[in-house]
């Protein structure tokens, strides 16, 4: 036996399951993530209302969903919830689960790129008489988003990675898919190399997208670092 | 020596503000009491409390005790026979859409232009329309001398530049009362006497202002009264004719005599 | 009536293994326990439905209804007749390989030689007995290597990175159908007998499949179908 | 069966495999994480270089790590690379696994929270006459740290879980030994809820030194949300 | 008008300074030359260059042609007949370690207190030990007033405390120039003479300075020189009795003009 069979590769690539479970991971990772992202940021500002109830619950949920694995919330959404009479269908117990362990990762996020914007531009936004939610919506997301969008980039690829685990309550995508057609042929590494593959172009074009961010933002933020940024396009006269 | 001038006609009124952080006390029981369209410079050494005092009245910190009235309303808290208690954000918003500020540092929104700093309260506070809104925006920049600088985002202007942005966007909304912290400090004087004109104009249209600041002259010609504040506390004011060419006190002749210094002590 | 099977048979199974049961080439569920359980439900005059998730879901799930029974090369041990109802209908055995060149002999020839092993599987039980004896007989132990899958257990001895591997009778004889650098070092070890699972409340379906599998030994379909995959050994007497 | 079984829970809570495996856990997770950040920040770096080739090794160092799942890292480095001629032990090869697979992640998170730090900081160091690395260890990473801490929780409590896929290369910790006893028992639910606890108590552990270290960074920096701080503690007279 | 005064024994000299930020072209071929000890003022109306220049000086901005020399030493780039290259950020630092600079918006460090601000640059560019800095440290802070904030953090001091610590930080190098920009836009008046006797003081040792000012008062009695910007370009220079008080230019006279017409204009 070989390392390496070129032909098992190829074949595996444009394998009908694989391509179905590669769609099924698809959908699941950006419905899951955009959830999470919407629960996480929910979470997050609840997290910072300055009182021993709300801090508490916000250490509390990090804390429980963080620690929970992923297998056994979604052991625990599919096999225990009917016990207690309460039958999810596979699919809703899969989007419950990777939302609700993927939502206390991106709170996190969340906070710490809230707090890296200054104090001081909340004391303007104020002044001027904004209410909270309009300081939160175009004064301060903004430029926190610009501190977010790595570390989501890094969320997006767990999430990406961590839809492999509903096969636990029978649902098959990209990594299961590959991992069935190892059991047939014995052939791991060229199997998993096309799921690789494709979380590979996943990412990239995700990389793609923050790129174009992050230009974009440099419009009105020059990251100095060793290097100076020489010769920015303005727009004066 | 400090009065409380309590005026029942006041517009602006302050009673006995004290505001502490931590142990350190930054003002230490201040009454003032303003009319309506006058001008307020407030003068002193540095950390005496002109800052604070003026984030006070913008509710941008909480006091520890006291009142500060602007017409009939207390602005910041609710004072009742039963005690004192803070005002919801919403509400201390609307409050704030009444009284501007300028910041010593300028604070201008990094990922907004210029007009769109200027344009920012109208539009996210009033939701005036955009076209409205940018048209008004653009005037006011025209005033300040930055018209073709529009389209610039702050980190592409000169300090003295987003201070003047910073003077427009306060403008934008209108407010009934004025706070500048310094307005003029990182100004040349051919600016700062455009951005005075600006600001006189206002005053004119009856603006209530109060202004801290280092720039004798301004104070001297475009305020109706003078407060001189020492270790957060007033030491005197009055009319600024008075304040600052015959002080009452000595601590503010000291202070007053050191302004001219400059010219006085060197060969 | 209780006495009547279901119409549409939902049958948990773990298409992960190698030759019980595993999607073929053409990603079609195979293997014994598909012909076997899919011949039972035909008996009972239902349709089989196969649903497959990881193996360590498939008890928890039984005990939440999400099928009438599991059909998984499941070994019948007294915890897991505590949790479910079993009904025997298959044996299993486990056999020793190592390369053609090595010279071990007999289960008790490892002592002090590497093996590897599917991580949780009745074979490890096997080995961990045989290293036991080992050192009570005062020689050194078997150092044995446990991983997730078959595929990296197999490929850990073609790479030498331990001396011999220990599985199901069955695997073996598939694997060495297509690889010949491999001898059998010790077969027919620890016959146990395999299981389909109910839930404990469902003694009903117990009994009809009981009965389905004692009338097709009767009627030689049983035999057909171990014959079918080479396992004529396994079958339950 | 009931849906829980306090003796099941409280038998696996001080099992001795699953404390043999939560040292292996931690120590797993401690050692590779430390080596994940230095690997990582020391890419972090190279990216902010202002050259097409530093940053282009960049954005294919982290596209690619970060694709690969760490379940092919693993196989590749244990089963692969042997027949290259390169054989790594279990634990090497889980070790350099690990921190590899890592490495992209806290890479990302390093670069955004620097990004953070506002080019003027960079000025006023540089005219002082510091250099460089200078600046990046006193002035820059501190102030960056605050903003990275949070994130880097995150990726604290993803080590703590990854490792149990080390078990696909033969190494038990923590999950892997809980999931032994499940196949035993088939208790999925209480011997995850052990590791989870132990999860849950190691991500305890590290939001109280999160917590003092927010605690320290507020004397220097306030973060005004909605509420705002009163009352701050001054070293003034 | 502008001439290149070329002069041989001149300590600090730029020859036609170019900087250009993209297509905008923020200095125009400047040359100026300064000799040791002397104290140069700038001033100019806001936009003018005056910042950039200063920092083209600290090589905080690469410029785009033309030289600057500190004594013998080109700085920021090496120019040879074959062409201009910049040079490492290990030179530069060393060059910066000799060009002491304050920032307008102080740019102090927030993580660290006003001491450890001060003994920044000895402690990490100077390795001195820790117990001579910390003396040196409060020495200096107790010149700029400060003894007894130097436990605090700069966000819990007021905008002209900052300064003042920023001020002493520069002055904790002891720089071969010092570059300041705007030193004094954000003190109060009486603070401003403490720090103008502390700059005076130091002037006094030997230290060759440019200012970039909006104080005319300071400009006049502490520079011995005084150079007038405008758009990017040095449109007067001379003695700063001569330009301030008689200026050769229209431009200028009119610039200086702005300064009184805060009075004129007045009621
Ligand atoms: N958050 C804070 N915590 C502790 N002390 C503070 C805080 N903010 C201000 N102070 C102190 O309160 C005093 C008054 O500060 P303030 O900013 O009001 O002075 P100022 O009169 O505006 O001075 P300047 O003219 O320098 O701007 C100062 O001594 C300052 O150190
Ligand atoms: N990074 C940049 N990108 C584009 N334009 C810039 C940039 N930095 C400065 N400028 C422009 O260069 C010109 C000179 O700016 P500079 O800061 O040197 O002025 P200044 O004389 O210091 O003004 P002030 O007195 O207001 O501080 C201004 O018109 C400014 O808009
Ligand atoms: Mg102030
Ligand atoms: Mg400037």
């Amino acid at each position: 036996m070989n390392v390496w069979d070129w032909s098992v590769f190829f074949h595996n690539l444009v394998h009908p399951t694989i391509l179905t479970g590669l769609w099924t991971t698809i959908w699941l990772t950006l419905l899951t993530l955009f959830l999470a992202i919407v629960l996480g940021t929910v979470v997050a500002l609840i997290g910072r209302i300055d009182s021993f109830l709300t801090r508490g619950f916000y250490q509390g949920y990090v804390a429980f969903f963080r620690a929970t694995p992923l297998l056994v919330q979604l052991v625990f959404l599919y096999s225990a919830l009917p016990q207690m009479g309460i039958r999810l269908s596979v699919v809703e117990a899969a989007i419950i689960g990777l939302m609700l362990s993927e939502s206390p990762y991106v709170a996190e996020i969340v906070r710490s790129s809230l707090s890296a914007v200054p104090t001081a531009q909340w004391e303007a936004s104020r002044a001027i008489g904004m209410r909270p939610l309009t300081i939160m919506r175009f004064i301060v997301f903004p430029q926190a988003l610009r501190i977010a969008v790595p570390p989501l980039g890094n969320e997006f690829v767990r999430q990406l990675k961590n839809t492999s685990l509903v096969s636990v309550i029978s649902m098959t995508e990209l990594f299961r898919a590959t991992d069935n057609l190892t059991q047939a042929n014995f052939r791991v590494l060229e199997a998993l190399s096309v799921a690789t593959l494709y979380y590979l172009g996943a990412t990239a074009i995700w990389t793609l997208l923050q790129n174009a961010f992050e230009k974009r933002n440099s419009r009105w933020f020059a990251d100095t670092g060793v290097q100076k940024t020489e010769n920015l396009k303005t727009t004066a006269v | 020596m400090t009065m409380a001038t309590d005026s029942p006609g006041a517009f602006l009124q302050l009673r006995d503000v004290v505001k502490a952080y931590g142990h350190y006390v930054a003002l230490k029981g201040v009454s003032v009491s303003v009319e309506k369209g006058q001008a307020i410079a407030l003068i002193g050494p540095s950390g005496s409390g002109k800052s604070t005092l003026l984030r006070c009245i913008n509710t941008l910190e909480t006091i520890s005790s006291g009142t500060i009235m602007v017409g009939d309303e207390e602005i910041g808290a609710n004072t009742t026979s039963s005690g004192r208690k803070k005002l919801s954000e919403k509400v201390l918003a609307r409050q704030r859409e009444e009284i501007g500020m300028v910041f010593q540092s300028f604070n201008l929104f990094p990922h907004m232009t210029a007009l769109d700093n200027v344009t920012s309260g109208p539009r996210l506070v009033r939701e005036q329309d955009a076209g409205k809104a940018r048209k008004q925006g653009m005037e006011l920049l025209a005033r300040v001398g930055l018209a073709d600088k529009a389209e610039n985002f702050p980190r592409q202007l000169s300090g003295g530049q987003q201070q003047r942005v910073a003077i427009a966007r306060a403008l934008a909304m209108q407010p009934r009362i004025m706070l500048f912290d310094e307005p003029t400090s990182a100004l040349d004087p051919e600016t700062v006497q455009e951005v005075l004109n600006v600001i006189r104009e206002v005053r004119d249209s009856g603006m209530t202002m109060l202004i801290a600041t280092h720039e004798m002259d301004f104070a001297r010609h475009a305020s109706d009264r003078t407060i001189f504040m020492e270790a957060g506390q007033i030491v005197e004011q009055g009319a600024s004719s008075k304040v600052l060419f015959d002080p009452e006190t000595e601590r503010c002749r000291q202070f007053l005599a050191g302004l001219t210094g400059v010219e006085a002590t060197t060969h | 009536y209780a006495q009547e099977a279901p119409k549409n048979l939902r049958i948990g199974t773990s298409l992960t293994q190698m030759p019980w049961g595993f999607f073929d080439e053409n990603q079609k569920p195979t293997g014994v326990d598909v012909a076997l359980c899919g011949a039972i439900a035909n008996k009972l005059g239902s349709t089989a439905e196969f649903i497959s998730l990881d193996f360590k879901g498939l008890i928890p799930a039984l005990q939440a209804d999400r099928f009438d029974m599991v059909c998984a090369a499941m070994y019948i041990t007294p915890e897991r007749e505590q949790a479910i109802a079993m009904v025997p209908y298959i044996q299993a055995s486990q056999t020793v390989v190592t390369k053609k060149t090595a010279d071990i002999e007999g289960l008790e020839g490892l002592c002090g030689h590497s093996v590897s092993v599917l991580q949780g599987s009745g074979s490890l039980k096997v080995l961990q007995e045989a290293s036991g004896k080992c050192e009570a007989a005062g020689k050194p132990a078997v150092t044995i290597q446990a991983f997730d899958t078959q595929p990296v257990a197999i490929r850990a001895l073609e790479n030498d990175s331990v001396e011999g591997f220990i599985a199901t009778d069955s695997l073996i004889s598939y694997y060495m159908t297509k690889n010949d650098s491999l001898k059998k070092v010790a077969t027919g070890i620890s016959p146990t007998k395999l299981g389909i699972g109910f839930q404990t409340s469902n003694s009903a379906l117990a009994k009809l499949v009981t009965d389905a599998l004692a009338a097709m030994k009767t009627d030689g379909s049983y035999d057909a179908v171990l014959k079918q995959w080479g396992i004529e050994s396994a079958a339950l007497k």
